[in-house]
């Protein structure tokens, strides 16, 4: 069995990057990295998705951020994050020794905004590509996020592809009424691979205090509450388009990577369950290689292939 | 030995926290001290889980590396996912010798409820020591304790640390009613002056309104700590702005990552946004913008 | 206490049509009323939103049709139900002698069917108001969902309501970009309220089986796993329009209520709840009984005016 | 008496579901009818929780109102939101006298894990009898119920019943291994023959191969009832159908409301899709569409 095991091939191929195994973890919930060091194994990870990277630093919202629902948590930090700048100087010198892929989260406000991150990302070495979370608001549009209306979503992405040199992964919004249809315009636009998803908007009010308990209104839901969802939009999204797919979205454990990678994907991430658990990743790491093992599957990426359709 | 090591390490900390972490701007650029206490994962047996009053249990955790007073360590309580985030306490005491901890907690929603259900023998997932706990005043004449309701854990971790360390301290404890005085040693040992919302017991009122009733040559060159209620930490700090002296005060705030990642447990001071779980849980009252 | 609370006024209107209570329970998971009889005491009731009626009895999906997710269930029962006529013949003598008002909740995959099926109900004595689900595939239109069309939304409401003597409750899926618009043209379209929300569309996968749990591979989600998601929509709904909303989504309990109210609700539904425990509803109907009483309201309606904004 | 009109009920339930309860076009048509049980809402208190095998537990429970043998009722196992949905269970055993019914569970998941961890003196919110029983076929000259795994409990309370009304019955009960025979006085009282897969007691094969080494004449004119794991009811069926007698199968699928409201829970028969929770969980086994 562990000679069986050996000979299982874990890596997983975005675009022209290659991760050491289909399990990342989610932009936002693992910092930059050292926050975990002494708690996660990351040898085990395919990849670290960092905190969203802006061109300015900024604060973040008011307090409370956080507030947990069913089987589920309700998030409003409004990206806060060090800025381009220091993420570079600071933030790279760590996070490229580590022996996964570093794949940083650009988000902005404006093409131009995205634009500058990438460019400054590019000259920055031990980064294997970007993830684009199209989840924020356009201020020169209206404030309609980028990410719900494909002609932004097809301009954006070939804005960015053409001054990458690196694979672009473009983060899709669950807020959509067809994420095939944004899907494909990413790929349009030359994306090489889709996360997907990721939050829903939601809301809880404290009803003694009769105001909304984040102070922003509403937040980004996520967890093992959204799970079906996010399966249902990676089977779709997967089905859709014929680039590599990431799925996102209340993962737990090895099951639930399990039924993202049969709907279609090709590697994981796990945000909400690193909170919960950080050993989360690297069990799911063993698990899908105990299940390639246990199946005769000699590459994982063979798991989205076991369903039919 | 053990304790000397914890208040370097703090104090450097808490010299990161001003120098370091807040820049400018207001936003956080934590660097990694190479004084940081090294948290860890660990399935912790339960050696104890008693009620010590109406509300409060104490729990008793093996195998804990060694935590500084003010710190905490985060509970997956089930595998369920109701509750689903990991919950932050402090703790309460720890003897190095058999590496137990101890925690005071009260039963509130979920997690607890299920925590105060726990056996002596059955495991808990935790993840300590976290954040950067009190750092004694050295040059303090006198250490005043101000622990409110379920913040006595912390207070009673640092009272039994400056016992140890021979310094000269008075620790406060406030609570609604006579009731509600936890049936525990520790907490008797430390001589604590008890004060009741409603008179039932020691001090009549509340434990600001007890420091506000010490004569200020008492509390001249004092040092205050303290953890309770969101009211009663900016009572203690308004208290000591007006006395003039220091005050390290223990903040709450809902947590997802506790070790830093999530930015998700902000709390305002005057330089911008500072994260409880990693520049705190405790602070220079002076630091927070009080609301 | 007691004859402050007999004071309260706890009558909703919808329209033309007042409703006892504002708690309803949630079409799909009351049956016809009488499957519940012995377990519900059907004077705390506002409203039963009947199974989905179509114009042709309807044996609906393969089994199994639920699955258990965290905190909410998938479910893919298909619009089964006995149809129109049968409706009228069988189960509304049964229905118009409860002491609550009955609103049947309408379904077609045309336009015609949706008329047809109204303009029966119409001939039937001891119905207060239509609900109109318009999270259906219209059959004529690519089997795209009726309710995520502005264009549709408002043809059909307007169709339906200029033969309908009755008032028409547009029942929005939560599948949309942006649900707002749609409310709107619900609105336009003649709509005398909104229900807000139906079910989310997710999938849950047997990865031993390797294929979807249910047969028709995603269906719809519910519970309290979906209520941050369905307050937010609620909330959004109840700016963007005029009309009275109705708010549905996991709600379980009197806080619960409370937070689709505040957000902006004139009522509630509970749905997947009732299963969990069928006295759920006339818990909550006393509970915003005991809340406005303590709260001194004299009409449960000022619960939505509390939250400012 | 008791058990009389339950038989009655019990008949004209099956009429109905043939007769009335599915049209032409498969639809369901549920009618009320006047001898319907009445199912109502307790909270019951657990007066025992025992592990009586490995896998499996008997929970007696107060203030039941009476179900026939084959009725089940549906438990909340917590007031979390997980487990969301209400659990169904099958009765095992009801004392007229004092209200008591019994049930036997397995611990599988959330639901039957909480339920494994009551004591007595808990309560647990109870809603039954529900659906429609077994009906003892008056004409039969014997009657042969067949249980396998955790499809014991609605057997044996038929069991009981048959053994009050002085009627020939052989009960017969099948298991993988020795170990998970269930020590239970109830069950040995019935003098089971045990069927065991490995062969480490009572007959070595399953139950289905134990009635295939019947004689013919031996179930001439028997009337089968079995409860258990599907591809068990399908081999009970098949023996059945070929030995030209009756048989009944207590069916399982997932419920939402179980009371017939949500059309959740159906199974296909030859005249449409029925509801197991009200026109089962008993079916006659040739109206049910094998897979
Ligand atoms: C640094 C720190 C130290 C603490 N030390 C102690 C202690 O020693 N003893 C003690 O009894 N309590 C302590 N608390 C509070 C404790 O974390 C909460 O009581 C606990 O999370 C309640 O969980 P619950 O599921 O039982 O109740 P819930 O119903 O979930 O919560 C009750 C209240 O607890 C708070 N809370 C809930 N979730 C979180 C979270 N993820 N992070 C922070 N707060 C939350 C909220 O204010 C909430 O209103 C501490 C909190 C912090 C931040
Ligand atoms: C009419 C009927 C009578 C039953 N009688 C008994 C009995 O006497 N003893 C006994 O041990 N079990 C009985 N069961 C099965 C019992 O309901 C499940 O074992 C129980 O629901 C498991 O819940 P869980 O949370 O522990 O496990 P889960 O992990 O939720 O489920 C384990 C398995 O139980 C089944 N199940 C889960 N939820 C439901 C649901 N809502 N409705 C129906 N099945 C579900 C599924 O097949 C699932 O794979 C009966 C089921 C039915 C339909
Ligand atoms: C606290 C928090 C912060 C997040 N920050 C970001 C972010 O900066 N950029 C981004 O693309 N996604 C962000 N996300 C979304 C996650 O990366 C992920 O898509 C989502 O949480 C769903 O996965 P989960 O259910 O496993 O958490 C954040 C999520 C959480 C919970
Ligand atoms: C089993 C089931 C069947 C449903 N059937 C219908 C239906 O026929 N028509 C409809 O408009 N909504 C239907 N719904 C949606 C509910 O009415 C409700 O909008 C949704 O479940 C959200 O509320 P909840 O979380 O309280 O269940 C159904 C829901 C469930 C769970
Ligand atoms: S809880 Fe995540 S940064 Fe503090
Ligand atoms: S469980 Fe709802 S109809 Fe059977």
């Amino acid at each position: 069995m562990g000679n069986k095991h050996q000979s299982i091939d874990m890596s997983v191929k975005i675009g022209s990057c290659t991760l050491p195994t289909p399990v990342g973890v989610a932009s936002g919930t693992f910092g930059y990295g050292s926050e975990y060091e002494s708690l996660v194994d990351f040898s085990a990870l395919g990849a670290i998705f960092t905190k969203a990277v802006t061109l300015k630093p900024r604060p973040g919202n008011e307090m409370p951020r956080i507030i947990e629902t069913p089987s589920g948590i309700l998030n409003s930090i409004g990206l806060a994050n060090v800025g381009v700048d220091q993420f570079v100087s600071e933030k790279m010198p760590y996070l490229r020794e580590l022996p996964c892929a570093i794949i940083p989260n650009i988000a902005g406000s404006t093409e131009e905004e995205y634009i500058a991150v990438l460019e400054r990302l590019e000259k920055c070495e031990g980064i294997v590509a970007y993830e684009i979370n199209i989840s924020c608001p356009n201020v020169k549009h209206g404030g309609i996020a980028f990410g719900t209306d494909c002609p932004q979503v097809e301009t954006l992405t070939s804005k960015l592809k053409s001054i990458s040199t690196r694979p672009l992964i473009i983060k899709l919004t669950p807020n959509v009424t067809d994420i095939t249809v944004v899907a494909r315009a990413a790929e349009q636009g030359g994306a090489d691979a889709i996360s997907c998803i990721n939050t829903l908007v939601g809301m809880v009010i404290d009803t003694n205090k009769r105001r909304p308990v984040l102070p922003a209104g509403t937040g980004g839901l996520s967890g093992p509450a959204v799970r079906p969802v996010a399966v249902a939009m990676t089977y779709r999204v997967a089905r859709a388009v014929s680039i590599p797919v990431i799925g996102i979205g209340g993962i737990m454990n090895t099951d639930d990577a399990l039924q993202f990678m049969m709907a279609g994907a090709c590697a994981i991430q796990v945000g909400t369950g690193v909170f919960v658990d950080p050993s989360i990743p690297q069990s799911i790491a063993h698990g899908l290689q105990n299940f390639c093992g246990s199946h005769d599957l000699g590459d994982v990426s063979e798991i989205s292939k076991l369903l039919p359709g | 030995m053990h304790c000397t090591t914890k208040s370097v390490q703090i104090a450097i900390s808490n010299f990161n926290l001003h120098d370091q972490c807040l820049g400018n701007s207001g936003q956080l650029t934590h660097t990694k001290s190479i004084f940081e206490p090294m948290n860890t994962q660990t399935k912790s047996q339960i050696i104890a889980n008693t009620q010590v009053s109406p509300d409060f249990y104490e729990m008793q955790l093996s195998a804990s590396p060694p935590p500084a007073p003010g710190q905490f360590f985060t509970i997956r309580a089930s595998d369920s996912t109701v509750p689903l985030l990991r919950r932050p306490f402090a703790y309460s005491s720890f003897d190095p010798k058999t590496g137990t901890a101890s925690m005071i907690y009260q039963k509130l929603g979920p997690a607890t409820e299920i925590m105060a259900s726990k056996q002596p023998g059955d495991t808990l997932d935790i993840i300590g020591p976290l954040g950067i706990g009190f750092e004694v005043q050295k040059k303090a004449s006198k250490h005043i304790l101000v622990a409110g309701g379920v913040g006595l854990g912390p207070v009673l971790f640092l009272a039994d640390h400056l016992k140890e360390s021979g310094l000269d301290y008075t620790f406060v404890f406030g609570c609604r009613t006579k009731a509600q005085i936890p049936d525990l040693r520790q907490f008797r040992e430390h001589g604590p002056v008890v004060c009741t919302d409603d008179g039932s017991d020691g001090f009549h009122g509340n434990t600001v309104q007890y420091l506000e009733s010490l004569e200020r040559a008492y509390t001249d060159r004092a040092a205050l700590y303290t953890c309770g209620p969101h009211p009663m930490l900016k009572g203690c700090h308004l208290f000591a702005q007006n006395r003039g002296i220091s005050c390290q005060v223990s903040m709450e705030q809902t947590m997802a990552c506790g070790v830093g990642a999530c930015m998700g447990c902000v709390e305002k001071t005057n330089d911008g946004y500072v994260r409880v779980c990693q520049e705190g849980p405790v602070f220079e009252s002076r630091v927070i913008e009080w609301a």
